[in-house]
């Protein structure tokens, strides 16, 4: 079965796994986003994800489509979480199985890496000095 | 509005919509113009020329610059993304 | 915090993720071996995996040091269940945090890796003709 | 036993239980025994010339052929691994 989510509920990992699950697979390989306490060395409390919902799920829908054509994923979960993302949250789940664990690992990777370059989400930085700012606004973001 | 006028629903997100100081605005255009004549007659005054390099969306799909407006139509504003 | 084991007992992802996290970490990643209805195009029905417990243990800590080192992971969980499974039972589980995903994926394969080769375990396939044999016996085993 | 003599337990896994019928056998050997000495004369036979290829351990970590055993050590004899 696959699964593609944006949420604003907790991302729960074991549903994930059920997802995924197929006797012909011999490996599952899941990445999770966690919120991190910096940003390129600046302190941080925090993320705010911002997304356009409907043609989010959509392109998450296409890469999962894209991670079976080219890696042989039998099944693909990608879930974004949106909202207000305290420290150590999982943000973004992306879970595959496949046969072997080469497929498998190049699956969940790509799927991670086509989510961030071409998924509409985007995400707010809560420095821990009280200041906010958007990720990749070339006006407001200075991350030192 | 009358036929010579197509009226469109714009979304913006991230900090296009801190510029545009909101999320959705609505636009009065002349039937005819296309996703680029709007964006640059209307967006880059505000999102500055960088807005011409991001993509965009017509009714939920990607769209290009020769993208013919239609009365209802909903666009939306896709600075660069930053999720996972 | 770190889990390295030898378990008969159902492997709990939940616990191991857990176990991993960390504000410092912006990306955790995951691989579960689990149990394939094939080997080599042979259809089968489940596996046994028997190990030397103790120095098994010892291996799978040295491995979890070595990803630290090797890949900056934060924590590291190894954990490889033993005795009779059946078809799509979790065998396997890596999992480790890391300041980010390049080093999350690298550590999650290298630990995959050096389980399969090092570790003190070994496998009988049930073929579903009713046969079995041990993985890597030169004179029982032959997939086809 | 006599003092000349050392009493070790081995610990056979996989396929090689198999042909040994049994995980654990005991040997007494002359004092002064190694590890590849007792590989040669009392495994080899019934385990085949590839298990001078295998790793072995002694009490419970990874030895070399040249390990002098003593007495109460417990050997394992680890064919090609396959967990996973």
């Amino acid at each position: 079965m696959d699964i593609y989510r944006i949420t604003k509920e907790p991302i729960d990992v074991a549903s994930a796994l059920v997802a995924i699950g197929d006797d012909r697979a011999g490996a599952q390989a899941l990445f999770l986003g966690t919120v991190r306490n910096e940003f390129a060395g600046r302190a941080s409390r925090g993320l705010y994800y911002d997304a356009y919902e409907p043609l989010a799920e959509k392109e998450l829908r296409r890469i999962g489509d894209e991670l079976k054509q080219d890696f042989g994923a039998l099944h693909v979960v990608l879930i974004h979480r949106i909202g207000e993302l305290p420290l150590g949250e999982v943000s973004v789940l992306v879970a595959v199985s496949a046969g072997h664990r080469t497929e498998a690992f190049a699956a969940a990777r790509e799927g991670i890496d086509r989510i961030k370059s071409r998924v509409p989400i985007w995400k707010k930085e809560h420095w821990d000095d009280g200041q906010d700012a958007w990720h990749d606004d070339p006006e407001a973001f200075s991350p030192k | 509005m009358n036929s010579n006028t197509v009226t469109v629903t714009t979304l913006f997100f991230s900090f296009a919509a801190d510029r545009m100081n909101g999320r959705r605005k609505t636009f009065d255009l002349p039937r005819g113009t296309t996703l680029g004549d709007m964006v640059h007659q209307y967006l880059e005054p505000v999102l500055g020329p960088e807005s011409r390099n991001w993509l965009y969306s017509v009714n939920e799909e990607w769209a290009s610059w020769d993208t013919h407006l239609e009365n209802g139509d909903e666009i939306a504003v896709i600075p660069p993304v930053s999720g996972g």
